[in-house]
């Protein structure tokens, strides 16, 4: 589904991403784990389109994107929930949602019920402005409306980040029913231990812009191996 | 809540005269009945919040519960809808934040905002030239270099410092100010293991060695229970337990609080 | 000896106030290109016809308006376009008191009460704004605003009633008869007009440009510019960030007050077309397209602009403007940190290309192979 | 003077100018972050279209007249005319868009020929866009006075005159323009919360990248935002072009009237327009009545400087303030 | 002012030897000693572009026929016409560069009289001989400046007696809120004394306003039996159409509109319907020098057929520069002072203004011209015909203040409150 080939990238020509290759097959919910600094979010936008390679090629859906602008990327299936969830914070909950729907040409309808099961609280709300809404709501908002675009491919940013323990843990779980339920295939970048326990089939380890190593699910039984990449 | 009519009681007044007249010496910071309304919001809803002189307090909380917010009205960034401030015995809630600086308190905002254009030199000069001129200012400023651990990159451009290092940085200048009281909020958020560790041993040294106090904003419970002593929690804008880092991690109603999803006021 | 040691350490002291991170122009080859300008300036009348040089000092006193913009908003960050009221406010000061008291000393009483009038004013308009919560975008209108309430009142001041002593403001036609600046009590013994006035002006601006290098490598210039960067964080060290802009808005308030000095002994008039909103924005242009966060750039593009527009005026005619809205569209485009910065920029671009060509063969062909 | 109807028939001229000059300006400011100082130039623009358009001027490139043989009739023909010049205004603000504002046209030219864009987009740039747009108006005063010459022939102003009593008259077209700027202002409530384009539109002036990250082709936002601001402008050019002479530097004229609202309007440009208006027109109305023009003019500008400093996030955060206030009571 | 003088020739003289070597300073070059030099400094573009660039046509279209006619006394005429851009600034640089540069014999300049206040001081410090064409509001009275223009007093002392015998005494002024609007609405009054009218009502309108709707307003309210209208500029334009649509149709009498901005060509009719102006000349003027074949009309128009309109400073400039002519023909140079001294001899000159048989005159004392002056109404399609005409002197420099540049020089612009001063 995803396949990242040689990618090397970064902002004003220092690259942050050196020879980065992953590939991500179809209903899988693969994690790349790394400490801060090593190029997860590069990575995250670089899939997306925010970030523009300099050399290799990102290809979606066995399609080449390396050169396709994010809003095309977002129409042909990818959905991506950002580091710090970046709610519109003018535009109430509602329309937040409408803003993720506005692309899928209504085939959503269904969808956009769905995601108040997976989110009541956002049914609750749906006249608030997203700015207002605490860093939980927000990141759910943010899933949310991500998944009314009926994505095939949702792109994470560290879903823990900033976010308490407890709704940590419920994130980890609405993401794997997700992707059991609607078959959503998953990639998320991740530093803290348990969330990639928690979600991932398998997963990929990051230091310094490069991939270093790949775990398969009995790895990740294994937490030592995974401290091993988060911490030094 | 019932201890809601305390900032209108008259006995509560008194203690402030006290506070005025230097009775309480140890309470270095004092909010009475502080409240902070965002629109139909109410972010801080009537806090008392007390911070002795030297202590080590973490201000703890779920998001959105108001601890950034506190911290802006005990710099000045906001203005309280209710309420007072007091440091060192002094009404402070009309002054801006600039006098508030000058009577001892300092600040480290979440984001790292360092001057980039600057040499970590000059972004440590720029706190301590205000307080300190010809040798004395540079002894300063090599202390402040030192205290960040930067001594060695002191003429580098603060751009060219990782974010760990702008933090420490940060930390750095908002010391060289010698608080009395020293606002930190989430000094490590983003930041790796080590890079924690470096900023706890921070913090602690400057506790111990300039009795500075400090209140610390932080979610990850792991570098409070380090830091420590002494743990608030706030929750929906509403102080909710005080205590030691033991009580605070064993209260159950914390647990709930932060294990037990959103609560519906 | 001992002297000798002293006046090498004030020199010393000198050379260190004016370098630092906030100006630009360090090197040894800066100062050697610096010298030459400033011997050819001094020697323009030599080489020159006589219109060219009292055009110059035009020009020259114009940049002293560029200057006290670049200060208040390329340093302090704060953009006012209303630099050229207190320049008029000045003029019209210095007219008033020039016409009413006769002599060198009125005219010297005229610089100073003008220059202080002209500080005045921003002053007051400063306390109203920045004590007041106006910030950004609002100042830069509202300074806007109040140039066009300056000048729609000034229009219509021309009747009997408008006239102060002996001075009549003269309405949209303008004050005329403003005495030239001279020196001396009874009898002037320096009259600054045509050739006295160039070197005034140029004497002028190169204090201003050093005391203003000076300034800003001070702790207080670095205090401005951290201002600048980020307001908050710089109250958060303890400095009254409003009071800051205010003394430096005011400071510029008497800087566009000498300004306006220089330029109506100059005219020798002043009306209130200096106040247009085509006057008002020029300085900004100035300083926009000269680099607002050098003060070169400024002086630079001041002479370079004016001049370059009385070049169209005489040859081009009626594609003036549209060459000279170019020329300014090509800049902000192309160099967006101003012509001088950019220029610096572009040296040193080429320089690392230079530098590159030989040993940066590696990288080449691996994106080839990836095309 | 009586006041009364007399000052309320005085209102509507100076509320339709003010609102008519300030929207098209208001968009652009607030969507783009961009500060438009040719926005005088555009509303020239929509005038000479139209006046052009109208008088029929077959040689006048590149604008074909409405009516070149005559055969629409008479109450067609300004409608029609005005219309040219809103299309060709928008059209116009769409070419500075794609050349100057976003840098497209030079930025696709660079990299074709030295391998890298050149030009950095003016989005949220207010100072270079300034500068920027000055030198385009600049261009287009003495660009449009080279090729048209110094001014056109008017165009007359339609409807007659409203009579209200006691020998007092005004022109009914200035009433119907207070009637349309009214109804500029719903069209332009209803296309920013009801329409997509305008969900989008506030999407990526709050946070572009992710408005792109989720479908949204800002760049179209954009062109389409630049291009309804200008259309705007055309408009007010269209529907003063019987109102005002015809010259190149007429912009001038609007362009203090719409910086005042803007910013006395606030960040929400419906709500803040129509208080700007309503708060402005009444003041110049109110003084030009009774003192005088000049008079009417000065207040206009003091009270625009004490809003700034009393209000400086404009009338429209009065409007958001007390919605919150009210929030909080229920 | 001597002093200057000479040191002014000096420092040219050394100039012009430092610059012999510099290739930058080429400008130098032009004008040899045996043509005479005329500088004509008139808008071709800004906002004055509209009323200046007929002067700027009008001058060369007089100098055209002057060197082919042979020039004068046998010498070509060389003129410099960098274009000021409607910028009062610009005007005085480029004023200097005629005077230190290109040594101009006479100058033409501006429309303002604000342009002229801008460059009368550096005009008298440099005691050049300046024309100042446009009509204005009268009073300078300057050993240097020839104001050749009619005046605020001659123009309305022609359209203003006028209509008080048509329509009535009751008279209300608008005027511009500037110098020219001001001092012209103080004419009026002076003028209503000296009729037996009355004006019952004033209003100031600023330069930067276009809408008019509260001034009509106070017009209705106050009902004249007609109006007096000294607006200018672009944005005033608008209230002729903005009255006619609103049903304004007191007549109205002007010294400003249509023999300027040609207004009643521009506007759609019936704008300036009823609208009477008080002028020395409009290209409508029903003389014979004017409109017969071959007329100044028809001159101009041959020279410049894409030309909009020939308005009353274009006719200024043109006499003005025929003026000069005769003035350099009868010192037998270029001398400015002779010059002037030949000019306050009593020329005249055939103007295109002046009926057959008459001509107008320079009067020595004042500098200024004692004009044919018309009154031209125009009706509901804008035909523009003549109702009224007459010569009238320039009265007020000359009798009420007493000016006389032939026996005192002086460089000062009296206001009508000298004129209550004098008369008390």
């Amino acid at each position: 589904m995803l396949e990242v080939d040689g990618v090397r990238a970064g902002y004003d020509s220092t690259p942050i991403l050196r020879n980065v290759d992953l590939s991500v097959e179809e209903g899988e919910i693969v994690g790349v784990m790394g400490k801060n600094g090593v190029g997860k979010s590069t990575l995250v936008k670089t899939i997306v389109g925010l970030v523009e390679p300099d050399e290799g090629t990102v290809r979606f859906d066995g399609r080449d994107v390396t050169d396709t602008p994010p809003h095309e990327r977002a129409r042909s299936g990818m959905g991506y929930i950002p580091q710090g969830r970046e709610i519109f914070p003018d535009l109430t909950v509602e329309q937040n949602l409408r803003m993720g729907e506005s692309i899928n040409d209504g085939s959503s309808a269904l969808l956009y019920e769905d995601v108040f099961d997976y989110f009541p609280i956002l049914d609750e709300r749906r006249g608030q402005k997203g700015g207002t809404m605490s860093g939980g709501q927000q990141q759910m908002l943010a899933i949310a409306r991500a998944l009314v675009a009926n994505p095939d491919l949702l792109l994470l940013d560290e879903p823990s980040e900033g976010i308490q323990p407890s709704i940590v843990q419920q994130i980890s779980e609405d993401m794997r029913a997700i992707n059991e339920d609607l078959g959503t295939t998953i990639l998320f970048v991740e530093q803290n231990l348990s969330v990639i326990r928690d979600m991932a089939d398998r997963c990929y380890a990051m230091e310094r812009g490069t991939i270093v190593d790949e775990l398969g699910a009995t790895d990740l039984e294994d937490e030592e191996t995974i401290a091993s990449y988060l911490a030094v | 809540m019932s201890d809601t009519a305390d900032g209108m009681d008259p006995a509560v007044k008194q203690t402030s005269a006290e506070l005025a007249t230097g009775v309480d010496t140890d309470t270095i910071l004092k909010t009475e009945g502080i409240t902070k309304r965002f629109g139909g919001l109410t972010a801080i809803d009537d806090v008392d919040f007390d911070v002795e002189a030297g202590e080590l307090r973490c201000l703890i909380g779920p998001n959105g519960a108001g601890k950034s917010t506190l911290l802006n009205l005990i710099t000045g960034a906001l203005s309280p809808s209710e309420g007072e401030v007091y440091f060192r015995g002094h009404d402070i809630t009309e002054m801006d934040p600039h006098e508030r600086i000058r009577r001892g308190l300092s600040i480290k905002f979440q984001v790292p905002s360092v001057y980039e254009d600057l040499t970590v030199r000059e972004n440590v000069r720029l706190p301590i030239q205000r307080l300190a001129s010809g040798a004395e200012r540079d002894e300063r400023m090599a202390d402040a270099l030192a205290a960040a651990g930067l001594s060695a990159k002191a003429d580098v451009a603060a751009s060219a410092l990782s974010h760990g290092e702008q933090q420490q940085l940060e930390i750095g200048m908002a010391a060289s100010l010698d608080p009395d009281l020293l606002l930190l909020d989430e000094p490590v958020a983003g930041l790796s293991v080590d890079e924690r560790a470096e900023i706890a041993e921070r913090i602690t040294q400057l506790n111990e060695e300039r009795s500075i106090a400090f209140v610390v904003i932080e979610h990850d419970t792991d570098f409070v229970a380090e830091i420590a002593d002494h743990v608030t929690v706030l929750h929906q804008g509403e102080t909710f337990r005080e205590g030691s880092i033991e009580e605070i991690e064993t209260d159950p109603e914390v647990q709930r609080i932060y294990l037990g999803g959103e609560t519906d006021a | 000896m001992a002297t000798d040691a002293d006046s090498a350490g004030v020199l010393g002291r000198f050379v260190d106030a004016i370098h630092g991170p906030n100006t630009m122009g360090e090197s040894r080859r800066f100062w050697a290109a610096f010298g030459v300008v400033a011997l050819l300036m001094v020697t323009f009348p030599l080489y020159m016809l006589e219109s060219a040089v009292t055009n110059m000092s035009q020009y020259l006193a114009l940049t002293l308006l560029a200057l006290s913009l670049a200060v208040v908003w390329g340093f302090t960050g704060v953009l006012s376009f209303g630099q050229v009221a207190f320049f008029a406010v000045a003029g019209y000061t210095y007219g008033i008191v020039g016409i009413n008291v006769a002599g060198p000393l009125g005219t010297m009483a005229g610089l100073f009460v003008a220059v202080g009038v002209a500080a005045l004013f921003a002053a007051v308009l400063g306390y109203f704004m920045f004590y007041g919560g106006v910030s950004d975008v609002y100042v830069t209108i509202m300074t806007l605003v109040v140039v066009l309430v300056l000048k729609t009142f000034l229009d219509q001041t021309a009747g009997d009633k408008w006239t102060i002593g002996e001075a009549a403001l003269g309405g949209f036609n303008g004050m005329p008869g403003i005495p030239d600046l001279a020196l001396g009590i009874g009898e002037p013994f320096l009259v600054f007009d045509d050739f006295t006035l160039f070197y005034a002006a140029l004497l002028a601006l190169l204090v201003t440009y050093l005391g203003l290098r000076a300034l800003l490598n001070s702790d207080y210039g670095r205090v401005m510019v951290a201002i600048r960067e980020d307001e908050d964080r710089t109250e958060m060290l303890g400095y009254d960030v409003k009071r800051v802009k205010l003394t430096v808005f005011t400071f510029g308030g008497a800087l566009a007050g000498l300004s306006g000095v220089l330029y109506v002994t100059y005219f020798n008039y002043i009306s209130p077309s200096e106040l247009s909103l085509t006057a008002a924005s020029l300085p900004v242009i100035w300083v926009a397209v000269g680099g607002r966060k050098t003060l070169l750039g400024p002086i630079v593009a001041t002479v370079a602009i004016e001049r370059l527009g009385l070049f169209l005026s005489v040859n081009v005619g009626d594609w003036a403007f549209v060459i000279n809205g170019l020329l300014l569209l090509v800049i902000v485009l192309l160099l967006p940190e101003g012509l001088v910065p950019g220029l610096r920029d572009l040296v040193s671009w080429i320089g690392d290309r230079r530098d590159e060509g030989g040993t940066d063969d590696t990288t080449e062909p691996s994106g080839e192979v990836i095309e | 003077m009586a006041p009364g109807v007399d000052l309320l028939v005085q209102f509507f001229p100076s509320f339709a100018k003010i609102v008519l000059a300030a929207t098209g300006l208001a968009i652009i400011f607030g969507i783009m972050g961009v500060i438009n100082l040719a926005h005088g130039e555009f509303i020239m623009v929509g005038a000479y279209a139209t006046t052009l358009a109208y008088n029929g001027a077959l040689g006048a490139l590149p604008l074909v007249p409405v009516d070149p043989i005559g055969v629409l009739p008479g109450a067609v023909q300004l409608p029609a005319a005005m219309l040219t010049g809103v299309l060709v205004t928008a059209l116009f603000g769409l070419v500075v868009e794609r050349t100057v504002i976003s840098g497209a046209v030079p930025n696709w030219i660079a990299e074709r020929t030295i391998g890298r864009p050149v030009v950095k987009p003016m989005y949220d740039r207010l100072l270079d866009s300034m500068v920027a747009t000055w030198g385009i108006s600049l261009i287009m005063v003495q660009l449009v006075r080279n090729l048209y010459g110094n001014s056109l022939n008017g165009i007359g102003i339609p409807f007659g005159q409203f009579s209200y009593g006691n020998g007092l008259s005004i022109s009914t077209y200035k009433l119907v323009l207070a009637g349309v700027a009214a109804l500029v202002l719903l069209l332009l409530y209803v296309v920013f919360v009801r329409t997509d384009y305008g969900m989008r539109a506030r999407a990526t002036i709050q946070n572009e990248g992710m408005a792109k990250s989720l479908g949204v082709d800002t760049e179209r936002t954009y062109m389409a935002t630049f291009a309804l601001g200008s259309g705007l402008a055309g408009l007010t050019g269209a529907l003063y072009a019987p109102l005002q002479t015809i010259v190149p530097g007429m912009g001038g004229g609007f362009l203090v009237e719409a910086f005042v609202a803007v910013v006395v309007g606030g960040a929400s440009v419906v709500v803040g327009t129509l208080l700007a208006g309503g708060l402005l027109g009444f003041v110049y109305a109110l003084f030009a009545n009774v003192w005088g023009t000049f008079a009417g003019r000065i207040m206009l500008l003091v009270v625009a400087i004490l809003v700034i400093r009393f209000v400086p996030q404009g009338l429209s955060s009065l409007v958001e303030r007390i919605r919150d206030r009210w929030a909080e009571v229920s | 002012m001597t002093k200057r003088v000479d040191r002014r020739k000096f420092l040219a003289g050394g100039a012009s030897i430092a610059t012999a070597g510099l290739a930058g300073c080429a400008l130098m070059g032009g004008g040899s000693s045996d043509t005479i030099k005329l500088g004509i400094l008139e808008d071709q573009s800004g906002n004055f572009a509209l009323v200046g660039s007929p002067k700027h046509k009008a001058s060369l279209l007089a100098i055209e026929e002057i060197n082919n006619d042979g020039g004068i006394n046998g010498q070509q005429i060389e003129y410099y016409d960098p274009d000021p851009q409607s910028s009062n600034d610009r005007y005085l640089e480029l004023t200097r560069r005629m005077v230190q540069q290109r040594d101009v014999d006479a100058l033409w300049a501006g429309y303002s009289s604000a342009t002229r206040e801008t460059i009368r001081p550096y005009i008298d410090q440099q005691d050049q001989l300046y024309f100042y064409t446009t009509q204005y509001e009268g009073g300078v009275c300057d050993k240097n400046v020839f104001a050749v223009g009619p005046t605020a007093r001659q123009q309305l002392g022609s359209v203003l007696p006028y209509l008080v015998e048509e329509y009535g005494p009751r008279i209300y002024t608008i005027a511009a809120d500037y110098n020219f609007g001001q001092l012209s609405a103080d004419w009026v009054k002076v003028l209503a004394d000296e009729n037996d009218a009355e004006v019952i009502g004033e209003e100031f309108i600023p330069l930067s306003n276009s809408q008019f709707s509260s001034t009509i307003n106070r017009i209705q309210d106050a009902d004249p039996d007609f109006v007096m209208s000294m607006l200018v500029g672009q944005n005033h334009t608008s209230f002729y159409e903005q009255k006619a649509s609103a049903g304004l149709d007191i007549p109205i009498g002007t010294s400003t509109a249509m023999a300027q901005g040609y207004e009643h060509l521009r506007l759609d009719p019936p704008a300036m319907a009823n609208i009477y102006a008080g002028v020395n000349y409009m290209q409508e003027i029903p003389t014979n020098r004017n409109t017969r074949d071959g007329g100044f009309v028809d001159r101009y128009y041959d020279m410049w057929p894409d030309a909009p309109y020939l308005n009353e400073e274009a006719e200024n400039n043109y006499f003005s520069i025929y003026m000069y002519k005769r003035a350099v023909e009868q010192a037998g140079t270029t001398d400015q002072e002779e010059v002037k001294a030949a000019l306050e001899s009593g020329i005249t000159y055939p103007a295109p203004e002046a009926p057959d048989g008459e001509e107008i005159k320079l009067v020595p004392e004042t500098h200024h011209v004692n004009h044919h002056m018309w009154v031209m109404r125009a009706d509901e399609n804008h035909n523009v015909e003549a109702v009224d005409d007459r010569v009238i002197d320039e009265t007020f420099l000359k009798d009420t203040v007493g000016c006389d540049l032939t026996s005192k020089d002086e460089e000062k612009q009296y206001t009508p409150q000298d004129y209550y001063e004098e008369a008390g």
